[in-house]
């Protein structure tokens, strides 16, 4: 496959889902075995051409855009349909098929009360669509309607499969991520208007930028970090995630996880700062604040959880906010360190909530108090691989969570594009308290570790029986845990890949 | 004077069938009765066809009174699609409902006749009179059920609020032809900028005459009817008052504004952007506490009305390209709008039909029971919402990209009141596609039958709905080309 | 002839007109009061084309007027079998009674 | 042979297959995966054998450098994969290999029928593996991989018996405690890499480019200065110094061999390794030394004096440890750079063999207090004589590995005051005085052990052959060891030449003024500093000479210390309390020598029940209870933040909006009355206002 003409590979695996859900939805609701298999087969035939794509992927130009697709689309607002994909794209759309081909393959056997795996798996397609639309879309209304897109999927999964309290949490994951992302629009409209070259198309208007008026970079940003953070989330704007997260059904939590607050950064990197640059380094020191204000208070709250996926879910904004610090840092070191984070926090986080999913099948409840400890003794297996998860997402060096944190400090601590001369200081303060809630995050982990892990079993959970790891999950399972050692051991397999992307990147930002 | 036929053949071809319906039903007994919907419905096409014949054309007769351009045709083309949706969603309901078909039909067409004259007209007279007819028929179909209580009441507000409203507007028409002596529009206009300051009285009446179209498009503090009349109307008629009701309204004030007033655009635009912004508060927030489905879609096209308002808020004199947006974006949201409400209604209808039920909660578990139905539904209240990738989006879209045209201060303020509103928004949407898939069905209900015509009408709406959604160039296209500009 | 007069008038029915529908509880009277306020334009109608525009080739006050006369007659027809069949539904031509539909 | 140090990374990687190889069919095996590992370490022995064997024998050796691209960071800079073999690493791999071997064949009848044995031995070998890597890595990113994955390894052996609740405390504190130094090092290590971005390199955290750059002073005073107090920190936590060596007594919990091996000889001296790898940069400022030197001094006195009440064993040896640890760091602090790491290197040896024969006492009589010990001399013959000899090289015995080095430490120090700096002379004192406590207090365990009567409830047997062997191993390495560096030794082959690299053999000083000094030549121990011909302070190498009269003091200290301890512990355990025991022998002490009441009542009574509990009490209740305030401070934060903060305010805030528009909706429905003519007057009251509003802008 040639990447420079094989544009056609990625709208076929771009819209494969979208056409499985539609078959899917064809099923008849009593053939409940075949949906299941047919899911697993849309999503592996989506991977494996992934897999295909990103083999013949042009390693040595990835900075440039391949598998390009430029379509006339909405010729009255100048929309186009334009498709690629770089060093910066890649990893994060291999991602998400992979981590729906697992879901797909999981829900062959879990799947929460109400059941209707049609419906179920057919979101997830929707879904899946949806976000990997985004992470290749090059242009801006394209762009946004994929990112949209995932909104209603991810809705009613939350919503119809979720926990007690799905209405709630799913309505205002819903209205919270809307409200961020007309702002985004509006930014997006602005851009539009201001540049004045009738294109939404992103690389061209980072090759203009930057353009427009101090003030009009101001709020154009503001509205875009509006979007953007929200999606990420940031602090103060998290509160939806962990509701979200914790009503959510195991296969919405690893995706909501482990691609959807992708989204977030990614737009972040792909959009904000290359077609914002005045305004991105304006708003550098802000969101460098509010990410180590996140990664602080991420931890502090995780300490207080009881509840085992709620405590994840919290755990999201600390790492998140890791993954903030080093866009913050507006150097290339910065960018390579956001976006590694992205990658290593989906696939560690995503595994700690299948983690969480199947501790809540096995035990019929999260809380810690009432698991009480000793499942190394009930179910070792199982709390090995809790282990090992837990001291991947605590950073530990050799795993994968330890690249994007260490590298986001480390590129901290020298701002570029100017702001090392103004904010020397707040920098270093921002890394120092960064690396303080690498203990807190430690701290959380160990001690859930302790409390469910250690000890001997309660009375209550003696007697009960309970299953080890399943092959079900080894099978779903495996691929992750194996990515987070490999990337742990190999970060050139991300870093390298991205590398000439970014670069490219901080070419747009004048860095 | 010699009349241009063809221009005005997409009326003349509404006139007939209406005509034959009335004949046909007095003729026709019994069962066969039903015939005269499928007349109304071949009626319909004909003018339709003629409509689309008269795309790309210029013409104007009537000593340029009447104008047929781009606009108008996709005024036309709107209002025609909107009668053939309403005719798909009303001919079982009639059918069934021991109503008088007959009339029914007849007036449904003359109701139309008088919409599709709207966006064509030039004069205040023609204004009034199209105005009207698409009133006075309105008011009996809202009364059609007539041993209804509601039904009756229904039309009584709505007549009344009606006839106060238009009183107002021809006091304002009355005063507006006393300052300039004319009622043809762009003789209004050039006349009113020949005056140069504009006397406190004159502002009053151009005041007066948005309050006639303001009513029509339900337009807070106009809007008061709309609730209690929808939902005791027919709900075909609901529909068709809903959306192509209001679209003549904003057919007619859009003519009013942007040509009548446009050169004291400064003056009137800030009072529709501030009744824009009221309008969707106020309609965001009642809707989200009734509890009678047909009651929040009638606080929901209010608050919808009020996003349309906006890009009158954005007009300025002079401004031809930030006019010419705004008309656009008006046009292309009323275009969706049509799609997405009719559709809803058209749900609401099946469902109503089938159990006799409107209250949201009595729409639990509508999903298990009607997977394809709750489906649609839920598309249409995404899109009303402005959830990709519907055509929902897309208007919401067009409203901000006039609003960026060219950016103001107030033009922010809309801004921000319009994504505040949105979200508000979808709080209500939200309930109701929470409660048709997440509670569970009350027992013993008996699956939905909607029948063919219904069926096909909400297929082709929920098709329309996402198929705008990936690619609203297919309408965006054409109302690009529109603007007011007289032939 | 000033055009205070006929103005003066109109304005004075318009104003009764609008009192009365928002005011009377019978609804033959409220459709009375609808009635006024179309006079009142039609007065301003006249007026304005007679004292103010009295040679104009086009006769749009006119016109207008005897539009709105005709409309005004459709008007009252309509609203007349409304309030008939209102009345056989509930017995009553009080507006204020009808109020089963709010909030 | 070039060819051997290319193999070097072999050293590494090879505990990391057996790990691997252990944990994935370890159990299958008849040795349960125990002899997978000891296999792979003796392999790895050897060849650290013949990478230190080449690397002595070439003198001063070359630094021998080998990295590739591992990954690109993004703006240019790298992350190297890549291997410093230089004396240092040579030393170290000699000595974690070698007792990483012992403790492999020794656990195997320690750890016998223990549940997680094969699970045991894979962390083992994992944890050779970290160390191992923190030792070959050629920067200091790779080497903070290594520095956290020992981290990890401490944890998941300090839990290994983690069905108690003290043990899972102990792991979690100590893992924290670490981490908390963490912060230290990591931020350090990227301040010293963002010092290094100024030179152009592209490997910003290359170890022999940062040192490079420090002594070419392309490095800020800032950065050196931050970034080494930093990395300090991570060193203080690691290393055991006060005031974050709480951990390290309670990391006692995991099983003695760890003990051996991760608590006395390896892990623990990390932060000296990291000191001693950076020494160029640090020694650019006087600070910094200061700083250091300090630290140390208070940890070697106040560490030792905690051994002295500990009944259990192995705390003795653990204080012991942070006390000699102490020294260590105290001698880099004054420049005994060669000093701190000759100590490093004896007391891995002779400290890992204390810690083996402790476990082949504890295995004997199933308990860790020397109160349930007692005579132990006859039934376990060899595990007494080796424990006498790894205490007397602790206590610094004449001819010991421990005299040798220790000796270079107080010289270093001397010399150092020499040069006017007050730290020398706290390191030369206190050094000695530390030296009395730490004879007193392993004279004080030798005795409640090994003399007396068996208080214990079993019937003690010698351990078996593969416990004892590796301790006649170490007791020889515990005495032979110090003559790499003696006055016995080569003049060219020796310790001091064989660790020096050419970075450290040209550091300089740049503090130190060359006028004031005098510009004498001072030449002692292992180290001179001399005054070169252009004025600049040179660190020049030699093997000590003899100073009889620091042999004199030592040899005063060591017998006073010991004739105490057997007065008081000589028979054993005191039935009373000692004071009250030892009263009549005061008394005698009094009238006969003087010397005796004078040293029990101003020193030993003072030092041991006042000033060593005051200090037992600030470390258990002040400095761990400030740790344990600062962990319940940190949860009732955390419960502040998310019930109060997150939940009612911010969250509280978003639902806040919500509940508003539903507040406001419900006010604003009741605007539809139900009554048109109430709608009517609405109207036209909107248009009133309307029309007025218009004619009022116009």
């Amino acid at each position: 496959m040639d990447p420079n003409t094989a544009g056609w590979a990625l709208v076929v695996a771009l819209f494969l889902p979208l056409v499985g859900a539609g078959a899917l939805a064809m099923m008849p609701s009593s053939m409940d075995r075949q949906i299941r298999r047919a899911a697993v087969v849309i999503t592996g035939v989506a991977f494996a051409l992934v897999a295909v794509i990103t083999a013949s992927f042009d390693f040595s130009r990835s900075g440039e855009l391949q598998f390009t697709t430029d379509a006339s689309w909405i010729s009255a607002i100048d929309a186009r349909f334009e498709l690629g994909m770089d060093g910066i794209s890649l990893p994060l759309f291999f991602l998400t098929y992979l981590l729906t081909f697992l879901c797909a393959i999981y829900t062959t056997k879990h799947l929460p009360s109400p059941g209707k795996p049609k419906a179920f798996l057919a979101l997830m397609l929707l879904l899946q669509t949806g976000m990997a639309g985004t992470f290749v879309a090059f242009d801006l209304v394209l762009f946004f309607i994929f990112w949209e897109l995932v909104l209603v999927p991810m809705f009613f999964m939350i919503g119809m499969w979720g926990g007690p309290r799905r209405d709630y949490a799913s309505v205002k994951f819903f209205l919270y991520t809307l409200f961020g992302s007309i702002f985004m629009l509006i930014a997006f409209l602005a851009i539009y208007f201001t540049a004045g070259a009738n294109t939404w198309s992103i690389q061209a208007l980072s090759e203009m930028a930057p353009f427009g008026s101090t003030t009009f970079q101001t709020w154009a940003f503001l509205g875009m970090f509006l979007g953007f953070a929200i999606k990420v989330p940031m602090w103060p704007f998290h509160t939806w995630l962990p509701d979200a997260h914790t009503e959510a059904p195991t296969v919405g939590s690893v995706l909501l996880a482990g691609v959807l607050l992708k989204m977030g950064t990614y737009g972040f990197v792909r959009i904000a700062l290359p077609i914002l640059p005045e305004g991105a380094v304006r708003f550098a020191p802000l969101i460098g604040v509010l990410a180590v204000i996140g990664i602080v208070y991420g931890a502090l709250c995780c300490l207080a959880q009881t509840d085992v996926k709620r405590l994840i879910a919290f755990s999201s904004v600390g790492h998140m906010g890791f993954v903030m610090l080093g866009i913050a840092a507006m150097n290339e070191a910065g960018i390579q360190a956001a976006l590694f984070g992205n990658i290593a926090h989906g696939i560690i986080t995503g595994m700690l909530f299948f983690l969480a999913g199947s501790l809540h099948e096995r035990y019929h409840t999260r809380e810690i108090a009432v698991i009480g400890g000793g499942m190394l003794k009930k179910i070792p297996r199982y709390g090995v691989l809790l282990t090992y998860v837990a001291v991947a997402s605590l950073g530990l060096p050799g795993l994968a969570g330890f690249w994007g944190e260490f590298t986001a400090m480390w590129a901290a601590i020298s701002p570029g594009l100017g702001l090392a001369d103004q904010y020397a200081g707040l920098y270093l303060g921002l890394v120092v308290f960064a690396a303080i809630g690498t203990v807190l995050t430690a701290g959380y982990f160990l001690w859930l570790l302790q409390r469910v892990n250690l000890g001997d079993p309660p009375e209550r959970w003696v007697n009960e029986q309970l299953d080890d790891v399943m092959t079900i999950e080894w099978v779903t399972w495996l691929p992750l845990l194996l990515l987070i050692l490999a990337l742990g051991i190999f970060p050139v397999l991300v870093f390298g890949v991205q590398d000439a992307a970014v670069t490219n990147l901080m070419g747009y930002l004048g860095g | 004077m010699l009349i241009d036929w063809l221009a005005i053949a997409p009326e003349i071809a509404l006139t007939v069938t209406a005509l034959l319906v009335l004949l046909a039903d007095l003729n026709l007994r019994g069962q066969a009765k039903q015939l005269v919907a499928g007349v109304a419905a071949v009626g319909t096409v004909v003018a339709l066809v003629f409509t689309l014949i008269l795309w790309g054309d210029e013409r104007s007769t009537f000593g340029g009174t009447f104008v047929v351009n781009e606009y108008a045709v996709v005024f036309k083309v709107l209002f025609l699609g909107s009668l053939l949706a309403i005719l798909g969603i009303s001919w079982r309901f009639f059918a069934e409902g021991r109503y008088f078909q007959g009339e029914y039909y007849f007036l449904l067409l003359t109701s139309f006749i008088g919409m599709i004259i709207m966006p064509s007209a030039r004069d205040l007279l023609l204004l009034f009179v199209a105005l009207e007819t698409v009133s006075i028929p309105a008011f009996i179909m809202a009364g059609m059920r007539k041993r209804s209580l509601y039904s009756s009441e229904a039309a009584m507000k709505f007549f009344l609020i009606g006839v106060l409203s238009v009183a107002l507007m021809l006091f304002g028409m009355s005063i507006v032809y006393g300052f300039t002596g004319t009622t043809y529009l762009p003789d209004i206009a050039a006349s009113i900028a020949a005056l140069g300051t504009v006397d406190p009285l004159l502002a009053a009446a151009i005041m007066l005459v948005i309050v006639g179209f303001g009513f029509k498009i339900s337009a807070v503090p106009f809007h008061f009817w709309a609730p209690d009349t929808y939902s005791g109307s027919p709900l075909p008629v609901a529909a068709m008052l809903a959306v192509a009701s209001k679209a003549a309204g904003f057919a007619g004030l859009l003519a009013i504004a942007f040509i009548a007033f446009e050169p004291v655009a400064e003056l009137w635009a800030p009072v529709l952007g501030v009744i824009a912004i009221v309008t969707m508060t106020l309609g965001n927030l009642v809707a989200l506490q009734q509890r009678d489905l047909i009651r929040l879609l009638a606080y929901s096209s209010v608050a919808q009305a009020g996003y349309m308002l906006i890009p009158f808020g954005l007009a300025r004199s002079g401004a031809a390209q930030v006019n010419d947006a705004a008309v656009q974006a008006v046009l292309f949201y009323l275009i969706a709008y049509a799609v997405m409400n009719i559709g809803a209604f058209g749900v609401a209808i099946a469902v109503h039909r089938r159990t006799g039920m409107r209250s949201i909660s009595d729409y639990a578990g509508l999903a298990s029971k009607s997977p394809l139905m709750a489906m649609a539904m839920t598309t249409f209240l995404l899109s009303l919402g402005g959830a990709p990738p519907t055509v929902g989006l897309w208007a919401k879209f067009a409203i901000v990209q006039a609003a960026l045209t060219d950016v103001t201060g107030f033009a922010i303020l809309l801004m921000v009141f319009l994504v505040i509103n949105s979200v508000i928004a979808f709080f209500y949407y939200l309930k109701v596609v929470k409660t048709m898939w997440m509670d569970s069905a009350p027992e013993g209900l008996p699956a939905l039958q909607p029948g063919f015509n219904l069926s096909l009408v909400v297929f082709v709406l929920l098709v329309g709905t996402v198929l705008l959604g990936v690619l609203p160039g297919l309408v965006s296209d054409a109302t690009s080309l529109t603007g007011l500009a007289v032939g | 002839m000033s055009l205070i007069g006929p103005l003066l008038l109109a304005t004075f029915l318009f104003c009764v007109g609008v009192y009365g529908l928002i005011a009377r509880r019978n609804a033959v009277l409220v459709l009375i009061s609808v009635e006024l306020m179309l006079v009142s334009v039609n007065i301003n109608l006249v007026a304005f084309q007679n004292l103010l525009f009295p040679g104009a080739e086009a006769v749009h006050g006119q016109m207008f007027a005897l539009f709105i006369i005709a409309v005004a007659a459709a008007e009252a027809g309509v609203g007349l079998a409304i309030i008939f069949n209102l009345f056989r539904n509930r017995a009553t031509v009080n507006v204020d009674d009808v109020d089963l539909m709010r909030w | 042979m070039e060819s051997l140090l290319e193999l070097a990374w072999v050293v590494t990687l090879l505990p990391l297959l057996s790990a691997a190889a252990i944990a994935a069919f370890g159990k299958q095996l008849p040795g349960k995966g125990s002899e997978l590992g000891i296999a792979a370490l003796a392999i790895t022995w050897l060849l650290s054998i013949g990478i230190a064997w080449q690397t002595f024998s070439a003198g001063t050796p070359e630094p021998f450098e080998r990295a590739f691209e591992w990954s690109p960071l993004g703006g240019g800079f790298i992350f190297e994969l890549g291997m410093l073999v230089d004396g240092l690493t040579a030393m170290m791999f000699l000595l974690v290999t070698t007792v990483s071997l012992m403790v492999h064949i020794y656990s195997r009848e320690y750890m016998k029928g223990e549940p997680r044995f094969t699970y045991f031995y894979a962390m083992l070998s994992l944890f050779t593996f970290s160390m191992l890597l923190l030792v070959i890595a050629n920067n200091t990113l790779l080497a903070v991989v290594g520095w956290e994955l020992v981290g990890l390894c401490s944890f998941l052996l300090i839990g290994f018996y983690w069905e108690d609740k003290s043990n899972q405390d102990a792991a979690n504190k100590a893992f924290l405690t670490t981490k908390f130094g963490d912060v230290g090092l990591i931020v350090g290590v990227i301040v010293l890499s963002a010092g290094m971005f100024g030179t152009g390199t592209s490997t910003p955290f290359n170890i022999q480019e940062t040192n490079a750059a420090a002594m070419a002073g392309e490095l800020s005073t800032g950065t050196i200065v931050l970034g080494m107090l930093l990395i300090f920190l991570g060193c203080v936590s690691k290393s055991g110094q006060m005031p974050l060596h709480v951990w390290l007594p309670d990391a006692m919990a995991g099983p003695t061999p760890v003990s051996a091996l991760i608590h006395a000889a390896t892990m623990v001296t990390a932060g000296i390794f990291l000191l001693a790898r950076l020494f160029p940069v640090l020694a650019q400022s006087a600070t910094v030394m200061a700083v250091i030197a300090i630290v140390g001094v208070i940890t070697l006195f106040f560490g030792g004096l905690l051994a002295l009440v500990q009944d259990d064993l192995k705390k003795v040896l653990a204080y012991s440890t942070v006390s000699q640890l102490g020294y260590m760091i105290a001698a880099i602090g004054v420049g005994g750079y060669t000093a701190s790491i000759f100590h490093l290197f004896t007391h891995g040896f002779f400290k890992a063999l204390l810690f083996l024969g402790a476990g082949s006492l504890i295995h004997a009589v199933h308990s860790n207090n020397m109160s349930d010990m007692g005579g132990m001399r006859k039934p376990m013959p060899h595990t007494f004589w080796t424990f006498i000899i790894g205490s007397l090289a602790l206590a610094g015995f004449p001819l010991t590995a421990g005299f040798f080095s220790k000796d270079e430490i107080l010289i270093a120090g001397d010399l150092w005051a020499g040069q006017g700096f007050m730290t020398g002379n706290l390191v030369y004192w206190v050094g000695l005085a530390a030296a009395f406590v730490t004879t007193f207090y392993m004279a004080r365990a030798c005795f409640l052990v090994f003399a007396g009567e068996n208080r214990s409830h079993h019937a003690p047997h010698e351990s078996g052959p593969q416990m004892v062997a590796p301790l006649m191993l170490l007791a020889v390495l515990s005495i032979a060891s110090g003559y790499l560096l003696s006055p016995f030794s080569s003049q060219e082959f020796n310790f001091e030449n064989w660790t020096a690299t050419p970075f450290v053999e040209d550091a300089t000083y740049p503090f130190i003024d060359a006028e004031a000094s005098g510009g004498g030549v001072l030449a002692a121990g292992g180290q001179s500093i001399m005054a070169a011909a252009d004025g600049e302070f040179t660190i020049l190498h030699g093997v000590p000479t003899w100073h009889f009269d620091l042999l004199a003091i030592v040899l005063v200290v060591f017998a006073a210390a010991v004739f105490l301890a057997y007065r008081f512990y000589g028979k054993g355990l005191p039935e009373r309390d000692p004071t009250l025991n030892m009263g009549a022998a005061t008394t005698v002490l009094v009238n006969k020598y003087g010397f005796d009441a004078f040293g029990y009542r101003y020193i030993v009574v003072p030092v041991r029940d006042t000033l060593a509990k005051w200090a037992t009490w600030s470390s258990n209740v002040v400095i761990d209870g400030m740790v344990a305030g600062a962990g319940r401070a940190t949860k009732n934060a955390a419960f502040a933040t998310y019930r109060v903060l997150d939940q009612r305010v911010i969250d509280g805030g978003v639902n806040g909006a919500a509940f508003s528009a539903a507040w406001w909706s419900d006010r604003l429905k009741r605007i539809q009355s139900g009554d048109v003519q109430r709608y009517a007057g609405a109207l036209v009251a909107g248009t009133i206002v309307l029309v007025l509003a218009i004619a009022a802008v116009r």
